[in-house]
């Protein structure tokens, strides 16, 4: 194999270099070169990340370092990469939806303001996100990490004039920030019980530290692979928006959509699950982890799933069903089968950045405009929108043989099989999942596209297919949502895409198909599939058949619905219990902790005592001689009974 | 009791009363007279002990200079005496609980051993040809006389201050100026007219 | 014959006289003058009879300057009376009381 | 070059203090560009001579270097005796660094007794120099405390409306504690036998009793300096009244100071004790680290809110130094220079806005972003330093602390790592109110963005801040071998 | 026999020379009219100072030797400190001539008492006899109640130099009354020879002496103004004319460390017992008072007065640590003091005009604006006062807690340091009214000055001073140590 570090190294620096290009320079250069310089370097970090794809897929494997970052206490922290499938795999993801996110902006942002602020912004987020899935170190995944939930704070706040962005973008990098704190002992722990933060070096070593433990407060003792499987996972909770870390996600949806399509579906809320995958060694040793990780996801899948369901913005169906995927993915982590998990990853990556896109393809010819109960029709002036969205649509919904039919499917199937504390939920947290899945797309779909046009008639006038940098990236997103399941189920489930990059189960032993094919053939007694089919008729019915059921369900059950439309509260609850809590309890600490009892009471306070004794005690300095006389005497008899007594 | 004795007691108790007089009677002329007499038998107690010089000095200097200078003040400066109240009362008893315990510290000083008769006995009597005055002014004289120079210092300076303090140049009054008087030729004082010479008119 | 500590006790009570004529003289300053007085003369006292007891003429010497010292001392002390009696028209111990605090 | 560097160390000290009273000696505003000018070669030349120092120093030994010594009060050997480890050679850059911008900072903005002003850092930079210089212990508080009387003044000449009470909180509170450390240091003198050499100090054996007391006193003056709960009330007064500089100052380098100072002196000389009672610090620190965060979170000042966060992170320092693990020291000394360059940053962002609005309270500003794009840029920059971002130097103290105090103690690790959260929380939603939102009124839209001046001053801090962000190594080199000295030091009982 | 060579009245040739001088003074206004007699006689004095003082430091490095009949003693340290005490007058003379001038006090008979006083002072840090100590007591006693009242016109002056000599005559009533006790015990007036009592018959457990070291010391104290002797301080500072303030503030504390130095440590030495604890006590109740009660004045005079206290309770601190170093330290405290309050009473007397005096707390508002530069003067004298590094004062209270500790009073040392906290917040209030406030208007018009350009040069050595021989302080720790 040739040498690649040039290549590896050259992928996240020429996205840096766009990213200072277009954001430092932005405004000398102009929007046109702007765009052209961020189009250039992820493009370009595309092509090399096929190459790299290619050369891995031909048995290329690198892990080693760039230089190192610190060496502390005797140990070397480093910057340095590990490309091997997993990491190869998300690179051609994260590039090319990158790339065609940068295309896409071109279209959609083109009136802003801010047009070359964004593209640094994009392409700064590239690069974190390459830095994220190159690493081969905890040190490095960590800053990854971090840069690309910075990146997802600017790009929330991207309008900072708008009061809801702002608060968004802040509640995003808090609930991330919770990830962090987790994920960031997790960190320590690893370091504490392994000497190092090299990924090999830990897996290496992890089968030896099986039983060691960590020593907790009043002498309890923890499993010490599992308190840094938990910990790492609330780091991956925070990251993949998983309940109850969730609540930010659908908030970034103030970002504008090209984003929400790359940062918020296909790449960075990933990360969670990509950091479990990477992690599966450890994950294997321990059930109660694994358990963990898969009831979280299993909460996450159901539960985010009915709230799409009564969601009219259109961007927050699918955000709410990007959460509700994300909870499928941690599902087949936890249940061990983290290929499968991957391999939903990237064709979740397609056709949730197909969806987003399209979605913001509806609000540009909307006039931003993003409720749903105001579309309808629009199926007729918007074709290819229509068309690639539906295909979208399809691929999540789980309808072979459209990308996510294989992906979910497996998934469906993994937890079947499992015999993980806590699968029999899961599984039936997911089958509920499938239903819900295909009616919320398809209400989507519906709503939007079908039916009679409830645009009003200022908008109705202006409606009209997106320009060619908006549609064709969606063109190019559909493609692979269609056939990406098709042709990576085989790799995946012989091993061959990941090969020991995660420690993968062997899934379908048992009667499993092992290909496309067998998945095709077994279609006809899938109960996903018919589930799925279940739900595309009950949106059919709902929303085009007769679409005045909705609201009177709603109103028939309206406190369930008000459940689902207060997302179950979380963020009242967060916001009363943390933000106002934490502020209530600062306001308190300082008013009287710092004012009162310390500046009050101790600094002041005995400032106040020596100036009242002071006041106090120079009326003895009375101005009358014989009180002075008077003083000496008792001076001088005092001195002298002290020395004749004492 | 011996003759000596009876002298001691005697002055011993007319010092102690008149100095408790001096502080308590309310004229201060009459505090001025008791201190006299304080001071008179202080003197008479000194030549008990044989320092005749010091006894007459001190009738001399203080009778004879100290307290004429306290009557001339008192009367130069007409206090009205009526004005002045005893304020004893206030504080008397706190002053006399200090008073008692000063006076009963210094007792336990005064009668321990180290001035006990046997520590210390009286020597015997001088000769006869012995000149208290002689002996003292002959110490004054070689081995205090750093100490003689001083207090020459310290009585000029007593002097200076006096004078600079009291004495005041009132416009109306007319002083001699010492320093035009030292350097005053007899050209300013005398002058010499001479005088024409009548001529013989009544020839 | 006179033990020594006679000779200390009348200086003693001499001496807290003064020192009470001191401080609880509230009308007159010149009876203070007269109290310090008092006080030199107590030091004196105890000075003379060690000087004769111990057979040593140097205490006589010192009561020689403590006379001299005291007479200068009240010279300068009724003058600054009479200076204080310029100004404030009183030479009342409790009209003393300008400077306090 | 012998010659060189042996006097290396004086020059830093005295050539700012020379320069300084040179600049008193401008004397009237009228000559004030002089004034200005002359301060700023000051602070360059010695800046360059820090360089130097940074280039010759020897990363491979643990051993005083650049020494000085020679008697100065020999009745009771008193030295003037100077030498620095990998310990205070970042800290002496960062002052060098510090006040370079902190007179450029003050280049317009000051306009009444502009010589005093300049002359006052100067003077300061010397003094505080020599405070990581000083090897003798007298030496070390004659600078400790003489940097008082320049910082008194720039609070209660220049400062805001409070000012008088800020500072003379600010005196008597660090008096009180350095008192305190001045008897330890006499005691010392006295048991050693007649020497305030620091190293002899450190050599030295105390018994346990001695050695509590010793430490105690000697925590009485850093904890006040650092400051650690409950003793800091001063900082966030002091801070919020002084003038953008001296802000930065008191921030970047005097909390530095107390914090050397448990490693210069509390821990090395009474190390049972430290250990003894670093339950108590530790505590204190986690204590900084939480409450300290939550009172950050209502404040309505910029400025205070940044004291406040201050107080917090130095929680940090000290939290790293007093679990005794390489990392988390080595940690916690990063976290000095990181704190020093991101909270000089901070304030320097707030004095920007001050200098136009002549407010510090949030609740003026909002929008910001919209009229002063790269002063915006350059706050949240800070900010997200501030909250410790990886990649700037924020992360690096914070991070090595944490994985250190996790090999000691998860549970500490796990406080500490609160502030992740926390941190990010009052700094961001400062910046949220300041520099995001709708322009809050016509004053804000009236606003200039950053002139040339600020924006090179800003640019140094961040350039400062990236580069230990991304490659702290060079840093941690320099430490290493001391800090690992230090903790060999620690490790041997000394009863 | 007795001989003038064998009187070695060499060793008192700077008193000699001054009383000439003084004399000298006294008689100028015979020859010239009073109201410009000054003009010569104030050039004079200070010549004569400093030619005394000249005189007097050329003796610094003689063994020592008692002379006049073992009246006098002349050591290292008596050169020293007479010298010191000769520049200190001279300076306290220049700062206050434009002063004092103003006021109608600057007169022949002022500038001869001034010149006396030092005489006296002379005496007592030569004295090597009891006699001489009380005689050299009462000389400069004299003159100071002198001075004082010479301002005839001031009711407060009056009133001052009143209850300073009823207080000042009580004090020496019981000087007097303990030396009695003293030589009735020992049989001695000589220094010497009482300390020689130590070694043989007289025990520290005798209450005779007992009574008679606390009568000494009281009288002593009293010199000082230490607690509870310390009641005329304030009130004698604030009633007398500034330059006079100065005069009784900065230059007898000399004297005073001297006297306490022969008889404590020369003559009472052998019974430290007895006198340590009280100096200890007295000192730190003097610190405590005297900082505690300086925060709530008003006038700067008075401020001052209270914060001598607690300075002396320093100074008394260092000596009551009864080693060389403790010695030397409250030595060298005395001449910083000393040196640092000519600085600070500088500033006020030139900062003072006709009808004006400066001498209010309120009166310094502003000064950094109206004077920068005798504000900065100010500045370094009063963090001197204050001891805070780099300053002088730093290194005199250094000097003494280190001796303090190093006779194993650590409480003592640590209650001295927090009540140095409290007194710096006054010292710190007058900075602030200099630097932080704005001046008042009245005074901000008024800029005229109150001194000639000459002073101005004088005052910025002498302030500049207190910083500045910070790098040679270990120098002349060693020269101060060397003499005692």
């Amino acid at each position: 194999m040739q040498n690649l570090e040039l290549v590896y190294l050259a992928i996240p620096l020429l996205c840096l270099a766009a990213a200072v290009g277009a954001g430092f320079l932005g405004s000398r250069i102009g929007r046109t070169h702007s765009h052209r310089v961020a189009i250039a370097g992820v493009g370009s970090a595309f092509v090399l990340s096929c190459w790299v794809a290619w050369d891995v897929f031909h048995g290329g494997y690198f892990n080693g370092p760039v230089y190192t970052w610190a060496v502390s206490g005797g140990i070397q922290f480093e910057i340095g990469f590990l490309i091997d499938p997993l990491s190869a795999v998300m690179m051609v993801i994260v590039t090319f939806v990158s790339l065609m996110v940068h295309i896409y902006t071109i279209g959609y942002m083109a009136e802003d303001p801010g047009y070359s602020r964004f593209f640094g912004y994009i392409a700064l987020f590239t690069f974190a996100m390459l830095m994220l899935v190159m690493s081969n170190n905890f040190l490095q995944l960590f800053f990854g990490w971090e840069g690309v939930g910075l990146v997802s704070y600017l790009l929330i706040g991207f309008w900072y004039e708008r009061e809801s962005a702002v608060r968004a973008n802040l509640k995003a990098f808090l609930v991330n920030r919770v990830g962090d704190f987790g994920f960031i002992l997790g960190i320590a722990a690893v370091l504490s019980l392994f000497g190092t933060l090299d990924y090999a070096e830990v897996f290496k070593a992890a089968p030896s530290a099986k039983l060691e433990v960590f020593e907790g407060p009043w002498g309890v003792e923890w499993g010490a692979i599992t308190v840094i499987c938990l910990l790492l996972f609330v780091g991956a909770m925070g990251k993949s928006a998983q309940v109850p870390l969730h609540v930010w996600l659908p908030d970034s949806m103030e970002g504008p959509t090209p984003i929400s399509a790359l940062i918020h579906a296909a790449t960075m809320v990933t990360a969670g699950i990509f950091l479990v995958a990477r992690m599966s060694p450890l994950y294997e040793m321990s059930v109660a982890a694994s358990s963990t990780v898969l009831i979280v996801g299993a909460l996450t899948a159901f539960l985010m799933a009915f709230v799409a369901v009564v969601q009219t913005d259109i961007k927050r169906v699918v955000a709410y069903s990007t959460l509700s995927q994300l909870g499928y993915m941690t599902v087949a982590l936890g249940v061990s089968a983290y290929s499968i998990a991957i391999f939903h990853l990237a064709t979740h990556a397609f056709f949730k950045a197909l969806l987003f896109l399209a979605a913001g393809s509806v609000i540009i010819a909307m006039h931003h405009e993003q409720d749903m109960r105001r579309m309808g029709g629009l199926r007729r002036v918007m074709p290819i929108t229509y068309m690639t969205c539906l295909v979208g649509s399809l691929a999540l919904a789980g309808i072979p043989p459209f990308a996510g039919f294989f992906s979910k499917d497996a998934i469906i199937e993994a937890v079947h099989h499992s015999s993980v504390p806590g699968a029999g939920f899961a599984y039936v947290s997911v089958l509920l999942g499938v239903i819900l899945t295909a009616f919320y797309s398809f209400r989507l779909v519906f709503m939007a596209f079908h039916g009679p046009s409830r645009v009003d008639s200022h908008t109705r006038e202006h409606l009209h297919e997106s320009p060619w940098v908006v549609t064709l990236p969606l063109v190019l997103l559909a493609i692979p949502s269609v056939i990406a399941g098709f042709v990576l189920v085989g790799p995946v489930f012989d091993g061959s895409l990941l090969r020991d990059s995660v420690s993968a189960l062997p899934v379908g032993e048992d009667g499993l198909a092992l290909t496309a094919a067998g998945m095709l053939t077994h279609v006809p007694v899938s109960i996903p599939f018919w589930l799925a089919v279940l739900g595309i008729v009950l949106a059919w019915v709902f929303y085009s058949l007769k679409p005045d059921w909705p609201d009177m369900l709603a109103a028939r059950f309206n406190r369930v619905y008000r459940v689902f439309l207060n997302k179950y509260g979380f963020d009242e609850l967060y916001q009363k219990v943390f933000a106002d809590g934490s502020r209530w309890l600062g306001e308190q600490l300082w008013q009287w902790g710092d004012r009162t009892v310390i500046d009050g009471w101790l600094v002041n306070g005995s400032a106040a005592l020596v100036n009242k004794s002071s006041l106090l005690v120079r009326r003895l300095q009375s101005g009358f001689v014989y009180h002075y006389a008077f003083a000496m005497i008792i001076g001088l008899v005092g001195l002298m009974s002290w020395l004749f007594f004492a | 009791m011996t003759f000596l004795q009876f002298i001691f007691y005697l002055f011993a108790a007319i010092l102690i009363v008149s100095s408790l007089l001096v502080v308590t009677v309310r004229n201060p002329v009459r505090s001025a007279l008791f201190l006299v007499l304080a001071f008179f038998s202080a003197a008479c107690l000194w030549l008990t002990l044989e320092a005749e010089f010091l006894a007459i000095a001190l009738v001399l200097v203080y009778v004879g200079a100290v307290m004429v200078l306290f009557l001339f003040v008192i009367m130069m400066l007409d206090i009205d005496i009526a004005k002045m109240r005893a304020g004893f009362t206030n504080y008397l008893p706190l002053g006399l609980i200090v008073a008692v315990l000063m006076a009963g510290e210094l007792g336990l000083v005064m009668f321990s051993k180290e001035f006990s008769a046997e520590s210390l006995p009286r020597p015997a009597g001088q000769i006869a040809e012995y000149s208290n005055t002689k002996a003292l002014g002959s110490l004054v004289y070689t081995d205090y006389v750093f100490a003689f120079e001083l207090a020459a210092v310290i009585l000029l300076v007593a002097i200076v201050a006096a004078i600079a303090l009291t004495l005041r140049r009132r416009p109306v009054t007319r002083y001699q100026a010492p320093e035009q008087q030292v350097k005053v030729r007899k050209e300013d004082r005398v002058r010499l007219v001479t005088l024409p010479t009548r001529p013989e008119e009544d020839a | 014959m006179i033990p020594l500590s006679h000779y200390l006790i009348v200086g003693a009570l001499l001496f807290a006289i003064s020192v009470v004529g001191i401080f609880l003289n509230r009308k007159n300053l010149v009876i203070i003058l007269m109290a310090i007085e008092l006080l030199l003369l107590a030091a004196n006292m105890n000075f003379v009879a060690f000087s004769h007891y111990l057979g040593d003429l140097s205490g006589q010497v010192f009561v020689f300057f403590i006379l001299t010292v005291a007479a200068a001392e009240a010279a300068i002390g009724l003058a600054i009376l009479i200076v204080l009696f310029r100004t404030r028209r009183s030479i009342n111990v409790q009209d003393l009381d300008r400077l306090q605090g | 070059m012998e010659i060189f560097d042996g006097h290396l160390l004086s020059f830093l000290i005295w050539a700012p203090v020379l320069v300084g009273a040179l600049v008193l000696l401008t004397g009237k505003d009228r000559r004030a560009p002089a004034a200005r000018w002359i301060a700023l070669g000051g602070s360059v030349v010695t800046f360059l001579a820090s360089a130097c120092l940074w280039a010759r120093f020897d990363r491979g030994t643990a051993q005083m270097q650049f020494v000085e010594r020679g008697d100065w009060i020999s009745r009771f050997h008193i030295e003037y005796y100077l030498g620095i480890d990998g310990i205070s050679l970042p800290l002496i850059l960062l002052t060098t660094v510090l006040t370079m911008v902190v007179v450029i900072a003050g280049w317009e903005v000051i306009r009444t007794r502009v010589a005093q002003y300049f002359a006052a850092f100067l003077i300061m930079e010397g003094l505080m120099i020599g405070v990581f210089c000083a090897l003798d212990g007298i030496l070390f508080y004659l600078f400790w405390e003489a940097m008082l009387i320049p910082m008194f003044l720039i609070i209660g000449v220049w400062g805001g409306p409070n000012r008088v009470y800020a500072a003379i909180k600010f005196f008597l509170y660090t008096l009180l504690g350095s008192l305190l450390m001045l008897v330890a240091l006499l005691f010392l003198y006295n048991a050693t036998g007649g020497s305030f050499d620091i190293l002899a100090f450190h050599a030295f054996p105390l018994s346990n009793s001695v050695q509590t007391l010793i430490f105690l006193a000697f925590f009485a003056a850093f904890a006040v300096k650092v400051p650690m709960v409950p003793v800091h009330t001063w900082l966030p007064d002091a801070h919020v009244e002084a003038p953008t500089g001296g802000s930065v100052i008191l921030a970047a380098i005097t909390l530095k100071m107390g914090a050397y100072g448990f490693l210069r002196l509390a821990m090395p000389i009474a190390p049972d004790a430290a250990a003894d009672l670093a339950w108590l610090v530790v505590t204190l620190s986690l204590v900084a680290v939480v409450y300290i965060a939550l009172v950050a979170l209502v404040q309505r000042d910029m400025k205070k809110l940044i004291a406040y966060s201050s107080i917090s992170h130095m929680g940090f320092v000290t939290l790293g130094f007093f679990v005794f693990d390489a990392q988390a020291m080595e940690g916690a000394v990063v976290q000095m220079i990181s704190h020093g360059f991101v909270s000089g940053a901070m304030f320097l962002c707030v004095g920007v806005l001050y200098d136009r609005l002549h407010s510090r309270e949030i609740a003026t500003y909002g929008g910001v972003i919209k009229v002063m794009p790269v002063f915006a840029f350059f706050m949240v920059f800070f900010a997200m330093a501030n909250a410790g971002l990886p990649g700037t130097s924020g992360f690096v103290g914070e991070f090595l602390v944490i994985l250190g105090t996790f090999s000691v103690s998860g549970f500490y690790a796990t406080i500490a790592a609160l502030t992740l959260i926390v941190g990010a929380a009052y700094t961001l939603w400062m910046v949220k109110r300041v520099v995001f939102g709708a322009i809050k009124n016509t004053e804000v839209e009236a606003l200039s963005d950053l002139n040339r001046r600020e924006f090179w001053m800003l640019s140094t801090m961040a350039a400062a801040v990236l580069l230990v962000g991304v490659w702290p190594a060079p840093l941690l080199e320099v430490m290493q071998s001391s800090v690992q000295h230090l903790l060999t030091h620690l490790a041997v009982t000394k009863l | 026999m007795m001989t003038l060579a064998n009187l070695h009245l060499n060793l008192i040739a700077p008193e000699i020379f001054l009383s000439g001088a003084a004399c000298l003074v006294l008689l100028i206004e015979l020859f010239i009219k009073p109201a410009r007699a000054c003009a010569l006689a104030w050039p004079l004095s200070l010549i004569a100072l400093l030619i005394s003082g000249g005189l007097a430091f050329g003796q610094i490095n003689n063994p020592p030797l008692i002379g006049l009949n073992g009246l006098v003693i002349s050591d290292s340290a008596a050169a020293l400190l007479r010298g010191m005490s000769c520049f200190l007058a001279a300076g306290v003379l220049f700062y206050a001539q434009r002063y004092s001038q103003a006021r109608d006090i600057w007169r022949v008979e002022y500038l001869t008492l001034a010149l006396f006083g030092v005489v006296g002072m002379m005496t007592m840090i030569g004295s090597a006899h009891l006699l001489t100590l009380y005689v050299g007591v009462e000389l400069l006693a004299l003159c100071l109640y002198g001075m004082i009242a010479m301002q005839r016109d001031a009711v407060q002056a009056a009133e001052a130099a009143m209850k300073y000599f009823i207080l000042g005559a009580l004090a020496s009533g019981l000087l007097l009354y303990g030396m009695s006790l003293l030589y009735g015990l020992t049989g001695t007036l000589s220094l010497a020879s009482i300390s020689a009592n130590s070694l043989t018959t007289l025990l520290p457990t005798s209450l005779p002496l007992m009574l008679a070291v606390v009568m000494v010391i009281a009288g002593l104290l009293f010199k000082l103004g230490a607690v509870p002797f310390h009641m005329w301080v304030p009130d004698v500072y604030e009633g007398s004319a500034t330059g006079t303030t100065l005069y009784l503030s900065a230059v007898p504390k000399l004297a005073a460390f001297a006297i306490l130095y022969r008889l404590l440590e020369q003559g009472l030495g052998g019974w430290i017992e007895i006198w340590q604890d009280i100096l200890l006590l007295t000192g730190i109740f003097s610190i405590a008072l005297g900082n505690v009660i300086a925060i709530a004045q008003t006038s700067l005079k008075r401020m001052l007065a209270y914060s001598t206290i607690s300075h002396m309770g320093f100074l008394l601190l260092g000596f009551a640590s009864a080693t060389t170093s403790g010695y030397a330290a409250s030595m060298m405290y005395a001449l910083i003091y000393a040196i640092t309050t000519l600085a600070v009473f500088g500033v006020m007397l030139a900062l003072s005009r006709d009808g004006f005096e400066s001498d209010q707390l309120d009166d310094l508002k502003g000064l950094n604006q109206r004077h920068p530069w005798l504000a900065f003067l100010m500045l370094l004298a009063i963090f001197s006062l204050a001891g805070i590094p780099p300053t002088a004062g730093f290194f005199a209270k250094l000097l003494i807690l280190q001796a303090v500790v190093e006779a194993g009073f650590l409480a003592v040392v640590v209650a001295a340091v927090l009540f140095a906290v409290v007194g710096a917040f006054y010292y710190l209030r007058v900075i602030k009214l200099m630097y932080f406030d704005a001046p008042r208007e009245d005074l901000l018009a008024a800029s005229a000055r109150g001194y000639r350009p000459s002073v101005l040069w004088v005052l910025t050595a002498n302030a500049v001073l207190v910083v500045a021989i910070t790098p040679w302080i270990g120098a002349i720790m060693d020269v101060v140590s060397s003499t005692l």
